[in-house]
Protein backbone atom coordinates (compact mmCIF):
# COMPACT_ATOMS: atom_id res chain seq x y z
CA UNK A 1 0.00 0.00 0.00
CA UNK A 2 1.74 3.07 -0.96
CA UNK A 3 0.31 6.50 -0.46
CA UNK A 4 -0.40 8.48 -3.86
CA UNK A 5 -1.50 12.56 -3.91
CA UNK A 6 -2.81 14.57 -6.71
CA UNK A 7 -1.84 18.23 -6.97
CA UNK A 8 -3.14 21.77 -8.84
CA UNK A 9 -4.47 20.45 -12.50
CA UNK A 10 -3.64 16.97 -11.57
CA UNK A 11 -5.54 16.97 -8.16
CA UNK A 12 -8.28 18.57 -10.21
CA UNK A 13 -8.23 16.50 -12.73
CA UNK A 14 -8.48 13.03 -11.32
CA UNK A 15 -10.96 14.34 -8.50
CA UNK A 16 -9.03 13.54 -5.49
CA UNK A 17 -5.84 15.35 -3.58
CA UNK A 18 -4.62 11.55 -2.18
CA UNK A 19 -5.66 7.96 -1.85
CA UNK A 20 -4.06 4.79 -0.78
CA UNK A 21 -3.11 2.65 -3.29
CA UNK A 22 -2.58 -1.29 -3.74
CA UNK A 23 -0.13 -2.05 -6.10
CA UNK A 24 3.02 -4.45 -7.35
CA UNK A 25 4.35 -1.66 -9.66
CA UNK A 26 7.98 -1.72 -10.23
CA UNK A 27 8.58 1.90 -11.33
CA UNK A 28 6.60 4.75 -11.40
CA UNK A 29 6.14 4.49 -15.19
CA UNK A 30 4.47 1.22 -13.82
CA UNK A 31 2.41 2.77 -11.34
CA UNK A 32 1.17 5.68 -13.88
CA UNK A 33 0.07 2.96 -16.52
CA UNK A 34 -1.87 1.03 -13.67
CA UNK A 35 -3.90 4.17 -12.78
CA UNK A 36 -4.21 5.19 -16.01
CA UNK A 37 -5.75 1.92 -17.04
CA UNK A 38 -8.42 2.32 -14.26
CA UNK A 39 -10.57 5.16 -15.37
CA UNK A 40 -10.77 7.74 -17.91
CA UNK A 41 -10.15 11.11 -15.64
CA UNK A 42 -6.76 9.14 -14.61
CA UNK A 43 -5.85 8.49 -18.01
CA UNK A 44 -6.58 12.10 -19.06
CA UNK A 45 -4.50 13.06 -16.04
CA UNK A 46 -1.56 11.34 -17.05
CA UNK A 47 -1.65 11.24 -20.96
CA UNK A 48 1.32 13.65 -21.17
CA UNK A 49 3.80 12.42 -18.10
CA UNK A 50 6.37 15.13 -19.71
CA UNK A 51 4.28 18.02 -18.67
CA UNK A 52 4.16 15.91 -15.30
CA UNK A 53 6.63 15.80 -12.19
CA UNK A 54 6.86 12.84 -9.62
CA UNK A 55 8.07 12.88 -6.20
CA UNK A 56 9.19 10.18 -3.81
CA UNK A 57 8.65 10.41 -0.45
CA UNK A 58 8.59 14.16 -0.66
CA UNK A 59 12.28 14.02 -3.19
CA UNK A 60 12.06 15.19 -7.04
CA UNK A 61 12.45 11.70 -9.13
CA UNK A 62 11.79 10.58 -12.34
CA UNK A 63 9.08 8.45 -14.31
CA UNK A 64 11.72 5.74 -14.39
CA UNK A 65 12.42 5.54 -10.41
CA UNK A 66 11.44 2.08 -8.43
CA UNK A 67 9.07 2.16 -5.99
CA UNK A 68 10.83 -0.72 -3.81
CA UNK A 69 10.32 0.86 0.18
CA UNK A 70 8.67 4.26 -1.97
CA UNK A 71 5.84 5.19 0.63
CA UNK A 72 4.34 8.50 -0.39
CA UNK A 73 4.19 8.82 -4.51
CA UNK A 74 2.91 12.48 -5.72
CA UNK A 75 1.98 13.74 -9.13
CA UNK A 76 1.70 17.61 -9.89
CA UNK A 77 2.83 19.90 -12.89
CA UNK A 78 6.06 21.61 -12.82
CA UNK A 79 6.10 23.92 -9.98
CA UNK A 80 5.52 27.86 -9.99
CA UNK A 81 6.37 29.00 -7.01
CA UNK A 82 8.18 32.61 -5.78
CA UNK B 1 18.32 29.90 8.93
CA UNK B 2 14.31 30.38 9.36
CA UNK B 3 12.36 28.31 6.66
CA UNK B 4 8.43 29.81 7.12
CA UNK B 5 5.33 28.28 5.28
CA UNK B 6 2.48 30.11 5.66
CA UNK B 7 -1.08 30.81 5.04
CA UNK B 8 -1.18 34.60 7.05
CA UNK B 9 0.17 37.50 5.92
CA UNK B 10 3.54 38.59 7.03
CA UNK B 11 4.89 42.44 7.87
CA UNK B 12 7.71 42.52 5.21
CA UNK B 13 9.17 45.89 7.13
CA UNK B 14 9.07 43.71 10.76
CA UNK B 15 10.96 40.46 8.81
CA UNK B 16 13.43 43.00 7.38
CA UNK B 17 14.24 44.75 10.72
CA UNK B 18 14.47 41.45 12.23
CA UNK B 19 16.98 39.71 10.03
CA UNK B 20 19.00 43.01 9.70
CA UNK B 21 19.44 44.12 13.18
CA UNK B 22 22.21 43.07 15.29
CA UNK B 23 24.80 42.30 12.45
CA UNK B 24 27.88 43.54 13.51
CA UNK B 25 29.92 40.88 10.78
CA UNK B 26 27.70 40.82 7.54
CA UNK B 27 28.16 44.31 5.58
CA UNK B 28 25.42 43.44 3.15
CA UNK B 29 21.49 42.81 3.83
CA UNK B 30 19.47 41.57 0.84
CA UNK B 31 15.43 40.94 0.65
CA UNK B 32 13.43 40.08 -2.08
CA UNK B 33 9.64 40.34 -1.69
CA UNK B 34 7.19 39.20 -4.08
CA UNK B 35 4.02 40.25 -4.81
CA UNK B 36 0.85 39.40 -6.92
CA UNK B 37 0.70 41.32 -9.74
CA UNK B 38 -2.42 42.47 -11.10
CA UNK B 39 -0.79 43.34 -15.33
CA UNK B 40 -4.80 43.97 -16.39
CA UNK B 41 -6.73 44.65 -13.74
CA UNK B 42 -8.62 41.59 -14.25
CA UNK B 43 -7.40 39.57 -11.46
CA UNK B 44 -9.48 38.76 -8.51
CA UNK B 45 -7.01 36.22 -6.62
CA UNK B 46 -4.34 34.19 -6.93
CA UNK B 47 -4.71 30.58 -5.09
CA UNK B 48 -1.67 29.27 -4.34
CA UNK B 49 -1.65 25.54 -3.35
CA UNK B 50 1.69 23.09 -1.88
CA UNK B 51 2.62 20.23 -0.83
CA UNK B 52 2.68 20.12 2.99
CA UNK B 53 6.04 18.66 4.93
CA UNK B 54 7.25 18.70 1.05
CA UNK B 55 7.44 22.44 0.95
CA UNK B 56 9.64 22.78 3.67
CA UNK B 57 11.83 19.99 3.06
CA UNK B 58 13.09 20.93 -0.59
CA UNK B 59 13.12 24.73 0.54
CA UNK B 60 15.74 23.67 3.29
CA UNK B 61 17.39 21.64 1.00
CA UNK B 62 18.02 25.00 -1.61
CA UNK B 63 19.09 27.29 1.39
CA UNK B 64 21.40 24.61 2.50
CA UNK B 65 22.82 24.45 -1.06
CA UNK B 66 22.81 28.44 -1.05
CA UNK B 67 25.01 28.05 2.31
CA UNK B 68 27.49 25.98 0.64
CA UNK B 69 28.21 28.04 -2.13
CA UNK B 70 28.46 30.97 -0.38
CA UNK B 71 30.40 32.74 2.42
CA UNK B 72 26.61 33.40 4.22
CA UNK B 73 25.24 34.54 7.36
CA UNK B 74 21.97 33.83 7.52
CA UNK B 75 19.61 32.68 5.22
CA UNK B 76 15.39 34.06 5.63
CA UNK B 77 12.46 32.33 3.49
CA UNK B 78 8.88 33.11 3.63
CA UNK B 79 6.13 31.57 1.38
CA UNK B 80 2.50 31.74 1.70
CA UNK B 81 -0.09 29.27 0.58
CA UNK B 82 -3.95 29.89 0.16
CA UNK B 83 -5.91 32.97 -1.71
CA UNK B 84 -3.94 35.85 -1.82
CA UNK B 85 -5.26 39.87 -3.44
CA UNK B 86 -3.58 41.60 -5.61
CA UNK B 87 -0.60 43.47 -4.23
CA UNK B 88 -0.02 41.53 -1.33
CA UNK B 89 3.51 39.69 -0.47
CA UNK B 90 3.11 36.27 -1.59
CA UNK B 91 6.77 35.34 -0.19
CA UNK B 92 10.38 36.80 0.79
CA UNK B 93 14.11 35.97 0.80
CA UNK B 94 16.92 37.36 2.54
CA UNK B 95 20.19 37.00 2.73
CA UNK B 96 22.97 38.28 4.55
CA UNK B 97 26.80 37.84 4.05
CA UNK B 98 29.89 39.84 4.66
CA UNK B 99 30.20 41.22 1.28
CA UNK B 100 27.69 42.37 -1.22
CA UNK B 101 28.37 39.74 -4.08
CA UNK B 102 27.43 36.59 -2.30
CA UNK B 103 24.44 38.11 -0.64
CA UNK B 104 23.48 39.11 -4.01
CA UNK B 105 23.74 36.08 -5.53
CA UNK B 106 22.30 33.43 -2.84
CA UNK B 107 19.35 35.68 -3.02
CA UNK B 108 19.70 35.51 -6.79
CA UNK B 109 20.15 31.36 -6.51
CA UNK B 110 17.28 31.01 -3.79
CA UNK B 111 14.79 32.92 -5.89
CA UNK B 112 15.49 30.42 -9.31
CA UNK B 113 15.50 27.40 -7.21
CA UNK B 114 12.25 28.36 -5.55
CA UNK B 115 10.42 29.17 -8.56
CA UNK B 116 11.09 25.96 -9.82
CA UNK B 117 11.59 23.66 -7.47
CA UNK B 118 9.73 24.27 -4.52
CA UNK B 119 6.45 22.39 -4.68
CA UNK B 120 3.93 25.29 -4.90
CA UNK B 121 1.23 25.91 -7.77
CA UNK B 122 -0.93 29.25 -8.72
CA UNK B 123 -3.93 29.45 -9.66
CA UNK B 124 -5.17 33.28 -11.38
CA UNK B 125 -8.62 33.52 -10.39
CA UNK B 126 -10.21 36.28 -13.14
CA UNK B 127 -13.85 37.79 -13.35
CA UNK B 128 -13.65 35.61 -15.96
CA UNK B 129 -12.57 32.33 -14.78
CA UNK B 130 -9.50 30.77 -13.40
CA UNK B 131 -6.55 29.13 -14.57
CA UNK B 132 -3.46 27.44 -13.32
CA UNK B 133 -0.62 29.10 -14.02
CA UNK B 134 1.73 27.31 -16.71
CA UNK B 135 5.81 27.31 -15.30
CA UNK B 136 7.76 29.36 -17.82
CA UNK B 137 10.35 28.04 -19.88
CA UNK B 138 12.78 31.22 -18.66
CA UNK B 139 12.42 29.85 -14.99
CA UNK B 140 13.47 26.75 -16.23
CA UNK B 141 16.52 28.06 -18.22
CA UNK B 142 17.15 30.65 -15.08
CA UNK B 143 18.94 27.67 -13.55
CA UNK B 144 21.56 26.67 -16.01
CA UNK B 145 23.63 29.35 -14.80
CA UNK B 146 23.92 27.79 -11.55
CA UNK B 147 25.63 24.60 -12.73
CA UNK B 148 28.45 23.44 -14.02
CA UNK C 1 12.46 58.17 -7.57
CA UNK C 2 13.98 59.08 -3.96
CA UNK C 3 17.57 59.82 -3.49
CA UNK C 4 18.12 60.73 0.28
CA UNK C 5 21.43 61.65 1.52
CA UNK C 6 21.60 62.36 4.98
CA UNK C 7 23.77 61.96 8.63
CA UNK C 8 20.51 60.40 10.69
CA UNK C 9 19.81 56.59 11.28
CA UNK C 10 17.19 55.31 9.25
CA UNK C 11 14.55 52.97 9.62
CA UNK C 12 15.41 49.96 7.29
CA UNK C 13 11.78 48.08 8.18
CA UNK C 14 10.08 51.14 7.95
CA UNK C 15 11.81 52.36 4.44
CA UNK C 16 11.20 48.72 2.91
CA UNK C 17 7.33 48.68 3.91
CA UNK C 18 6.73 52.24 2.55
CA UNK C 19 8.63 51.40 -0.63
CA UNK C 20 6.76 47.84 -0.90
CA UNK C 21 3.05 48.92 -0.09
CA UNK C 22 0.60 49.77 -3.27
CA UNK C 23 2.44 48.08 -5.54
CA UNK C 24 -0.05 46.12 -7.87
CA UNK C 25 1.71 46.68 -10.98
CA UNK C 26 5.38 45.29 -9.85
CA UNK C 27 6.17 42.12 -9.15
CA UNK C 28 9.20 41.89 -7.76
CA UNK C 29 10.78 43.80 -4.95
CA UNK C 30 14.93 43.72 -3.99
CA UNK C 31 16.75 45.71 -1.18
CA UNK C 32 20.08 45.99 0.02
CA UNK C 33 21.29 47.58 2.90
CA UNK C 34 24.97 48.13 3.88
CA UNK C 35 25.72 47.57 7.90
CA UNK C 36 28.85 49.19 9.23
CA UNK C 37 31.21 46.03 9.50
CA UNK C 38 33.76 44.84 11.86
CA UNK C 39 35.62 42.06 11.57
CA UNK C 40 38.09 42.63 13.96
CA UNK C 41 36.26 43.86 17.07
CA UNK C 42 38.20 46.95 16.87
CA UNK C 43 36.44 49.38 14.94
CA UNK C 44 35.27 52.47 16.96
CA UNK C 45 33.63 53.99 14.59
CA UNK C 46 32.73 54.65 10.93
CA UNK C 47 33.34 58.52 9.62
CA UNK C 48 31.48 58.97 6.24
CA UNK C 49 32.84 62.15 4.22
CA UNK C 50 30.84 63.50 1.08
CA UNK C 51 30.72 66.02 -1.56
CA UNK C 52 27.33 68.13 -0.22
CA UNK C 53 25.67 68.82 -3.86
CA UNK C 54 27.79 66.45 -6.36
CA UNK C 55 26.56 63.36 -4.18
CA UNK C 56 23.41 63.84 -4.62
CA UNK C 57 23.78 64.65 -8.51
CA UNK C 58 25.90 61.67 -8.61
CA UNK C 59 23.22 59.53 -7.36
CA UNK C 60 20.53 60.89 -10.02
CA UNK C 61 22.67 60.33 -12.40
CA UNK C 62 23.22 56.55 -11.27
CA UNK C 63 19.45 55.97 -10.73
CA UNK C 64 18.52 57.39 -14.09
CA UNK C 65 20.72 55.08 -16.08
CA UNK C 66 19.62 52.39 -14.12
CA UNK C 67 15.86 53.02 -15.20
CA UNK C 68 16.85 53.41 -18.62
CA UNK C 69 18.40 49.83 -18.86
CA UNK C 70 15.43 48.25 -16.96
CA UNK C 71 12.20 48.29 -16.74
CA UNK C 72 11.54 49.67 -13.08
CA UNK C 73 8.74 50.93 -11.06
CA UNK C 74 10.84 52.93 -8.55
CA UNK C 75 14.15 53.35 -7.14
CA UNK C 76 14.75 54.15 -4.10
CA UNK C 77 18.69 55.08 -2.81
CA UNK C 78 19.70 56.16 1.48
CA UNK C 79 23.19 57.21 2.14
CA UNK C 80 24.26 58.27 5.04
CA UNK C 81 27.40 60.51 6.11
CA UNK C 82 29.01 61.32 9.76
CA UNK C 83 30.11 59.23 12.52
CA UNK C 84 28.61 55.46 11.97
CA UNK C 85 29.48 52.83 15.16
CA UNK C 86 29.94 49.41 14.15
CA UNK C 87 26.29 47.14 12.84
CA UNK C 88 25.03 50.79 11.82
CA UNK C 89 23.19 50.88 8.72
CA UNK C 90 24.88 53.03 6.26
CA UNK C 91 23.01 53.31 3.27
CA UNK C 92 20.47 51.07 1.25
CA UNK C 93 18.71 50.86 -2.46
CA UNK C 94 15.58 49.69 -3.42
CA UNK C 95 14.33 48.29 -6.67
CA UNK C 96 11.04 47.30 -7.69
CA UNK C 97 9.58 45.80 -11.27
CA UNK C 98 7.60 43.89 -13.08
CA UNK C 99 10.03 40.38 -12.51
CA UNK C 100 12.35 39.74 -10.78
CA UNK C 101 15.67 39.59 -13.09
CA UNK C 102 15.27 43.02 -13.88
CA UNK C 103 14.87 44.28 -10.43
CA UNK C 104 17.96 42.02 -8.95
CA UNK C 105 20.11 43.68 -12.26
CA UNK C 106 19.23 47.30 -11.13
CA UNK C 107 19.52 46.88 -7.64
CA UNK C 108 22.87 45.27 -8.69
CA UNK C 109 24.23 47.60 -10.81
CA UNK C 110 23.72 50.91 -8.21
CA UNK C 111 25.59 49.12 -5.69
CA UNK C 112 28.29 49.38 -8.27
CA UNK C 113 28.00 52.47 -8.96
CA UNK C 114 27.47 54.12 -6.06
CA UNK C 115 30.77 52.00 -4.68
CA UNK C 116 32.80 53.66 -6.94
CA UNK C 117 31.30 57.11 -8.53
CA UNK C 118 29.28 58.24 -5.76
CA UNK C 119 31.76 60.97 -4.02
CA UNK C 120 31.80 59.29 -0.70
CA UNK C 121 34.47 58.63 1.79
CA UNK C 122 34.98 56.25 4.49
CA UNK C 123 37.82 56.84 7.29
CA UNK C 124 38.05 53.96 10.14
CA UNK C 125 38.69 55.63 13.28
CA UNK C 126 39.96 51.96 15.79
CA UNK C 127 41.16 52.02 19.26
CA UNK C 128 45.01 52.13 17.56
CA UNK C 129 44.17 54.99 14.97
CA UNK C 130 42.47 56.35 12.07
CA UNK C 131 42.81 55.09 8.54
CA UNK C 132 40.93 56.32 5.09
CA UNK C 133 39.59 53.27 3.60
CA UNK C 134 41.22 52.49 0.34
CA UNK C 135 39.45 52.16 -2.76
CA UNK C 136 39.20 48.40 -4.10
CA UNK C 137 40.53 47.14 -7.49
CA UNK C 138 37.19 44.63 -7.65
CA UNK C 139 35.04 47.44 -7.22
CA UNK C 140 36.33 49.18 -9.75
CA UNK C 141 36.22 45.92 -11.97
CA UNK C 142 32.54 45.37 -10.83
CA UNK C 143 31.86 47.91 -13.37
CA UNK C 144 33.10 46.61 -16.03
CA UNK C 145 30.37 44.00 -16.77
CA UNK C 146 28.17 46.91 -16.96
CA UNK C 147 29.85 48.30 -19.88
CA UNK C 148 29.58 47.36 -23.72
CA UNK D 1 38.41 83.27 -9.17
CA UNK D 2 37.87 79.47 -9.03
CA UNK D 3 36.39 77.58 -5.92
CA UNK D 4 38.71 74.62 -5.21
CA UNK D 5 37.18 72.11 -3.20
CA UNK D 6 39.45 69.03 -1.25
CA UNK D 7 38.01 65.88 0.52
CA UNK D 8 39.29 63.07 2.72
CA UNK D 9 42.90 62.61 3.15
CA UNK D 10 43.37 65.45 0.27
CA UNK D 11 41.78 67.49 2.65
CA UNK D 12 43.86 66.26 5.64
CA UNK D 13 47.19 67.02 3.98
CA UNK D 14 46.09 70.19 2.30
CA UNK D 15 44.96 71.23 6.03
CA UNK D 16 41.60 72.89 4.49
CA UNK D 17 38.69 71.88 2.86
CA UNK D 18 37.85 74.70 0.28
CA UNK D 19 39.43 78.24 -0.95
CA UNK D 20 39.45 80.30 -3.73
CA UNK D 21 41.66 80.49 -6.38
CA UNK D 22 42.93 82.87 -8.64
CA UNK D 23 44.05 81.65 -11.54
CA UNK D 24 44.51 81.35 -15.45
CA UNK D 25 45.56 77.36 -15.55
CA UNK D 26 43.80 76.42 -18.77
CA UNK D 27 43.50 72.49 -17.81
CA UNK D 28 43.23 70.40 -14.31
CA UNK D 29 46.83 69.99 -15.00
CA UNK D 30 48.05 73.29 -15.15
CA UNK D 31 46.04 74.06 -11.77
CA UNK D 32 47.74 71.59 -9.68
CA UNK D 33 51.32 72.44 -10.87
CA UNK D 34 50.29 75.90 -9.84
CA UNK D 35 49.42 74.67 -6.61
CA UNK D 36 52.04 72.04 -6.31
CA UNK D 37 54.61 74.94 -6.49
CA UNK D 38 53.33 77.18 -3.55
CA UNK D 39 53.89 74.57 -0.71
CA UNK D 40 55.53 71.78 0.61
CA UNK D 41 51.60 70.50 1.66
CA UNK D 42 50.03 70.63 -1.44
CA UNK D 43 53.03 69.03 -3.29
CA UNK D 44 52.82 66.27 -1.09
CA UNK D 45 49.03 65.88 -1.47
CA UNK D 46 49.50 66.36 -5.77
CA UNK D 47 52.84 64.19 -5.93
CA UNK D 48 50.79 61.23 -7.61
CA UNK D 49 47.87 62.42 -9.26
CA UNK D 50 47.33 58.62 -10.37
CA UNK D 51 45.74 58.26 -6.74
CA UNK D 52 43.59 61.08 -7.54
CA UNK D 53 40.23 62.02 -9.14
CA UNK D 54 39.00 65.35 -9.75
CA UNK D 55 35.46 66.85 -10.95
CA UNK D 56 34.77 70.16 -12.84
CA UNK D 57 31.92 71.59 -11.26
CA UNK D 58 30.31 68.47 -9.82
CA UNK D 59 31.20 66.06 -12.25
CA UNK D 60 33.52 63.84 -12.47
CA UNK D 61 36.36 64.47 -15.45
CA UNK D 62 39.99 64.58 -15.84
CA UNK D 63 43.21 65.88 -15.24
CA UNK D 64 43.98 66.61 -18.83
CA UNK D 65 40.54 68.85 -18.77
CA UNK D 66 40.54 72.55 -19.79
CA UNK D 67 39.28 75.10 -17.25
CA UNK D 68 37.51 77.24 -18.93
CA UNK D 69 34.48 78.50 -17.89
CA UNK D 70 34.56 76.05 -14.65
CA UNK D 71 33.31 77.22 -11.68
CA UNK D 72 34.31 74.43 -8.96
CA UNK D 73 36.99 72.17 -9.10
CA UNK D 74 37.30 69.32 -6.64
CA UNK D 75 40.18 66.53 -5.79
CA UNK D 76 39.73 63.60 -3.87
CA UNK D 77 40.95 60.24 -3.75
CA UNK D 78 38.93 57.25 -5.51
CA UNK D 79 35.26 57.08 -3.59
CA UNK D 80 34.46 54.63 -1.01
CA UNK D 81 30.43 54.35 -0.56
CA UNK D 82 27.90 52.02 -0.54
Amino acid sequence: MIDVLYFAWVRERIGLPKEKVETSAATVADLVAELSAREERYALAFSDTSALRVALDQDLSDFDAPLAGVREVAFFPPMTGG
Amino acid sequence: MRIVVQEPAFDIGAETAAFASGRHDMGAIVTFTGVVRDDTGTLDHLEIEHYPGMTERAITAIADEARTRWSLGDVLVIHRHGCLAPGAPIMMVATCAPHRADAFAAAEFLMDYLKSRAPFWKKEVTRDGAAWVAAKDADEDALTRWKG
